[in-house]
């Protein structure tokens, strides 16, 4: 779920590119060593980077109706561990802005705080922590959860930049999520299941 | 015959302005074998696609026996079920985990019971000869075999119409014959078959009807002999003739020949005009025998060969190939059989082809046409009906 | 999506003027649009910027309208929730819900940014192919392997994506997308053929680097040089709406 | 000629155990144009990858000028920028955003100083015929041109030797030969071209030497008129017989024709033989103009044209099509040019040859040799030599 251009005022939007900038700039650090040592690291992770930015471009089939779209950082977050998921996702929201007209340029710091950190962390945690049981299970809850967190930091992206009038953020955050929670609850359960028969088919071939 | 799909003045213009079609109109009969030929860009994909409603013209209709296309879910549905289209590239059309997932992907997405789908998913299986691979996945086969999944895939959904667009990019000469020969197969048992080439050896002796287009227009269309009857069009539109088109030019051109109303088809075709033309006859021509393989024990064949009466042996079609495979005989010819084993007739040798169901009548009704063609006498022998008291006896 | 904004890009008719100039003044539009106080600021960037998009880069207006309609719809529902929390002199009561004088003014003032934002992000990307802006990418000082990751992967998100087309309707054509069962097993087998031929592609991509001598190093384009008239041009728009927000501003304190 | 790369005992096993090259011994000899034939899995591509060292044999020696490969970074370093692979798919091999920066790719990473890369650039990308291309990101170009991009990107670090794999897959037949006649002009101009195809057409008329493969064998090697002269050997590798190669045996099967030493290498050949064999001469032959595009204004050409000297007119070379189509010239031929105009001079037509630089010795030695092959004069005319005066005057 992205938060368009112009949306976030000041100081909100440097706020979220400084909270981004050292989780991206670890993962580009790890990224690079990675490349000295594995040639293969490169090619890679481009494809992959391709791969979530084509997902991502395409439509969910949504019980809602609306245009929604899946993130794919759950899936690249399990595959490639979040710090690097950060960067891949970086450069897939600043191509979805440019290419797609999804999110914006001001907003990419928030942008990847959401969808390029918060989410692959939650999502690269359940996994580790569900692994054990069951893999599809694990790739199911990782995919869903990772979407829910996204879209919960996104509410309260919003909510800090705008609290409401009595309650303060804690009723903002409150509205926010209810408002993006039709669309998004039942993305996260769809994705979850997306992400987890994806994982099936590919270990069946 | 009757038209099954047409095309009214079609035009299709991408997001770009450009142009892929202009004022496109066609007709494809019922039971036609039809190939598209032109130069990469011409718009054969792009008309392919308008087919099965998976573009909708910019401007001009598409007919469907006779009705003009519909594009909301319900119609394109059954136009799809209608009218299979199988892509250039394999890879594009596999998509499920294994084989036989992926051949039931339609039948599923059709709603059919679950019985009704293993059975016809066994039927298509067997009948692209891939029974034993139906677990494996789809990347791991090769190219030939992906096609024949690709062609499955859309069998098991009972189209009347099969749209290839280029069915034979990639593969090599006999793996190509192979995937023809399925098609003709399909094609005797009442589909229609579109595919688009540029492949003009292959369009010139395979399809009844050639469709000549270039920049989006449709330059020429009749039989395969009137559309590469000029060699400038065929040029302009960066084909070139088939070769053995060119060598009967060049013969005309240096009085070798004298034109003639039919022009050659194909080697049997040329080879009979130069005969003529030299004024040779005389040579007692071979006989071709024809087996119905599903009515004749392997033994028998082995008969035949060790008897000498053949000097080659052919198969026509995927049954008699996986049976030919299976007793290990050797094969002289897998492709274009009835072709060569005239050829070898006219030069004084017999043949046997072996064969299944209504391809006996097929072959046979092929080989007396030519006999016909070039005045000669070629005694067919068709064997199970011939020899059934000596079949039943030999068990 | 068949084309992507970046496709136009190529083909419009501002192609020739400096990326550096066109980054510049989408960069400040954007800043301009966040900084204002009023909805007047950021309209009238989207007006002149969106008249440039569609007169000067000759982008089909039809085109324009369809794209710029994506980001209204966040912008109205998430600026209705604000507009709705927002303390102030209440104007309207929806049971439990009201909405204050200044509640709607801050709604008005966030669609306008994002209208404002969003046409500045679209001159950007409808003028200057990203093909263009790596070399200023990397002139900017971002390291290395950020600048050539996103290199490759701009070119095979293009590959990728019509492959994805191309399955997309394979699937469409064998009735895929029927029913929600279907439409969910359809996504996941694109998706996982997706991922599995991304990953041979990979494969394929680092022999081909390896054939052709790689050694650490991807080439960037170079720049246009910038030319008067454009600089003279685009200092009127800037000077303008800089002497427009500025005013705003003013106003507003007096 | 000297060996420049040589195989020796080359298996190669993959990680599944499945042999895709067997004791494969082989030697390509320096400025050779060699053509791999086979059909798919036959192990072609594997072979191809041996050539600079992508893949490392499990077992045997890969020789480069007599040296046994090293697989250092530094020797494969060294191996790549001396032996340029291209690949089928030429998606896979154009990974840059733009024509220019991927054609840069290899330079840079080679280390080249900056005015260096861009002369070189510039030199490959106007060589290819698509220097208004250069901003384009390849995705958007056709399938033609990106395989001009990706020849570019090889060529622009100079290599020894060209290794193509299935250079006209998926080509229509006049882009197909516009690939095939840079090809023959770069081996013109000293370098060993390899290429791995299964059009045996493609392969029978342009390779000096034909290396026959089959489930990672090598079968046979030798000049196309040995490899394909067992029909089969090459049906058992399903592939097929060129099409002048199969009427000519059909030809020799009846009689009409007695076997020559040499067969036929195309349709010139072909129709010499039989006019030669229906005891046919005496025609006066027509005569082939050649002109320097490079020393010859055009509007010498346009008299030429308007004399009405010349019946037909061709153009050879990159350079001498694009001269063509600034010009408007219409073009009768322009691929197989020499081939054709000799056709039409024994016919009895003249033609005009349009190329430039070296490629002008290359057709004259082409046309005099089949001349002399066919005993008949064929008068050549080259035209900034003989007519140097002429055109002084005209300016």
């Amino acid at each position: 779920m992205h938060i368009m251009e112009g949306f976030l005022p000041h100081p909100w939007w440097e706020i979220w590119f400084a909270a981004s900038l050292p989780f991206v700039a670890y993962g580009v650090s790890r990224i690079s060593r990675m490349a000295r040592e594995q040639r293969e690291t490169l090619p890679l992770l481009a494809v992959a980077g391709a791969f979530i930015f084509v997902l991502s471009s395409l439509k969910l089939p949504s019980v809602t109706g609306s245009c929604s779209h899946p993130t794919g950082t759950g899936i690249g977050a399990i595959l490639f561990g979040p710090w690097i998921t950060s960067v891949l996702s970086t450069i897939v929201l600043l191509y979805q802005a440019l290419f797609l007209a999804h999110g914006g340029l001001s907003t990419l710091g928030a942008n990847v705080f959401s969808m390029g950190i918060a989410g692959p962390v939650v999502g690269y945690l359940i996994y580790r922590a569900t692994q054990r049981f069951n893999l599809y299970f694990a790739v199911f809850l990782a995919a869903a959860l990772a979407d829910l967190a996204t879209y919960l930091v996104t509410s309260l992206q919003l909510a800090l930049a705008f609290p409401a009038a009595d309650g303060g953020v804690l009723l903002s955050l409150k509205a926010f999520a209810a408002v993006f929670a039709i669309t998004q609850v039942p993305l996260a359960g769809i994705e979850g299941v997306i992400s987890a028969l994806m994982f099936k088919y590919i270990l069946q071939a | 015959m009757s038209e099954i799909l047409g095309l009214r003045d079609v035009c299709y213009i991408y997001g770009d302005g450009h142009a892929a079609l202009r004022n496109v109109t066609l007709s494809i009969e019922s039971g036609s074998k039809v190939a598209l030929v032109g130069p990469n860009g011409a718009g054969k994909s792009t008309l392919l696609l308008m087919l099965n409603g998976t573009l909708r013209p910019s401007s001009g209709t598409v007919l469907f026996k006779g009705e003009p296309m519909r594009y909301d879910s319900r119609s394109l549905r059954d136009i799809r079920k209608s009218v299979g289209v199988v892509f250039q590239n394999s890879d594009d059309q596999l998509f499920a985990p294994t084989v036989e997932q992926d051949i039931a992907f339609g039948p599923l997405n059709l709603g059919y019971p679950r019985e009704k789908i293993e059975r016809y998913v066994g039927y298509a299986l067997s009948y692209v000869g891939l029974d034993e691979h139906r677990n494996r996945p789809p990347h791991h086969l090769s190219g030939g075999e992906k096609k024949r999944v690709a062609i499955a895939g859309i069998l098991v959904m009972e189209p009347e119409v099969l749209v290839l667009d280029e069915p034979t990019s990639n593969l090599d000469p006999a793996t190509s014959e192979e995937i023809m020969e399925m098609l003709d197969e399909l094609n005797l048992y009442g589909k229609t078959v579109v595919i688009s080439t540029h492949d003009v050896e292959l369009a010139y002796r395979w399809a009844d009807e050639v469709v000549l287009m270039d920049g989006g227009n449709v330059v020429r269309t009749g039989t395969p002999e009137r559309v590469f009857a000029d060699p400038d069009v065929v040029r302009k539109a960066r084909l070139k003739l088939p070769a053995v088109l060119e060598i009967y030019r060049e013969m005309l051109g240096r009085g070798i020949l004298v034109p003639v109303d039919e022009m050659p088809r194909n080697i049997v075709d040329l080879m009979h005009l130069i005969e003529s033309a030299a004024g040779r006859s005389g040579r007692k021509p071979g006989r071709i025998y024809i087996c119905d393989i599903s009515a004749t024990p392997p033994s028998r064949i082995r008969d035949i060969l060790s008897s000498g009466a053949v000097r080659y042996i052919g198969a026509m079609g995927t049954k008699a190939k996986m049976i030919a495979s299976e007793e290990l005989l050797e094969l002289d010819f897998s492709y274009g059989v009835v072709d060569k084993c005239v050829l070898k007739a006219i030069a004084g040798k017999s043949s046997l082809i072996i064969t299944s169901g209504g391809m006996v009548e097929h072959a046979e009704r092929r080989i007396r046409s030519y006999a016909e063609e070039f005045g000669i006498e070629i005694e067919v022998i068709i064997l199970p009906r011939a020899h059934v008291s000596t079949l039943a006896d030999n068990r | 999506m068949h084309r992507l904004l970046d496709d136009h890009a190529h083909d419009n008719g501002l192609r020739d003027v400096s990326p550096k100039l066109k980054l510049a003044i989408g960069a400040f539009s954007i800043m301009a649009c966040i900084a204002s106080p009023t909805p007047a600021v950021p309209l009238a960037v989207s007006a002149c910027l969106s008249a440039a998009v569609i007169l000067l880069a000759r982008i089909p207006w039809r085109l324009y309208i369809g794209i710029i309609a994506i980001p209204l719809s966040f912008a109205l529902l998430s600026a209705s929730v604000v507009a709705l929390l927002s303390p102030g002199e209440e104007i309207m009561s929806l049971g439990a819900l009201s909405l204050s004088r200044e509640g709607l003014w801050l709604g008005m003032l966030l669609v306008s940014r994002t209208i404002g934002g969003t046409s500045s992000l679209f001159f950007i990307a409808l003028t200057t192919p990203m093909t263009e802006i790596f070399s200023i990418l990397r002139s900017m000082g971002l390291p290395e392997t950020l600048v050539e990751l996103s290199m490759l992967i701009y070119r095979y998100i293009f590959v990728l994506l019509e492959e994805a087309m191309l399955v997309h309707s394979a699937q469409e054509m064998r009735m895929g997308y029927t029913s929600i069962r279907g439409s969910i097993s359809s996504f996941a087998m694109l998706a996982s053929v997706l991922f599995i031929r991304a990953w041979e592609r990979g494969e394929r991509l680092m022999v081909a680097m390896d054939s052709r001598c790689y050694s650490g190093r991807m080439p960037v384009g170079d720049d246009h040089s910038v030319r008067p008239a454009h600089l003279v041009v685009s200092a009127i728009y800037i000077l303008s709406i800089t002497a427009f927000l500025l005013a705003v501003i003013r106003s507003g304190l007096a």
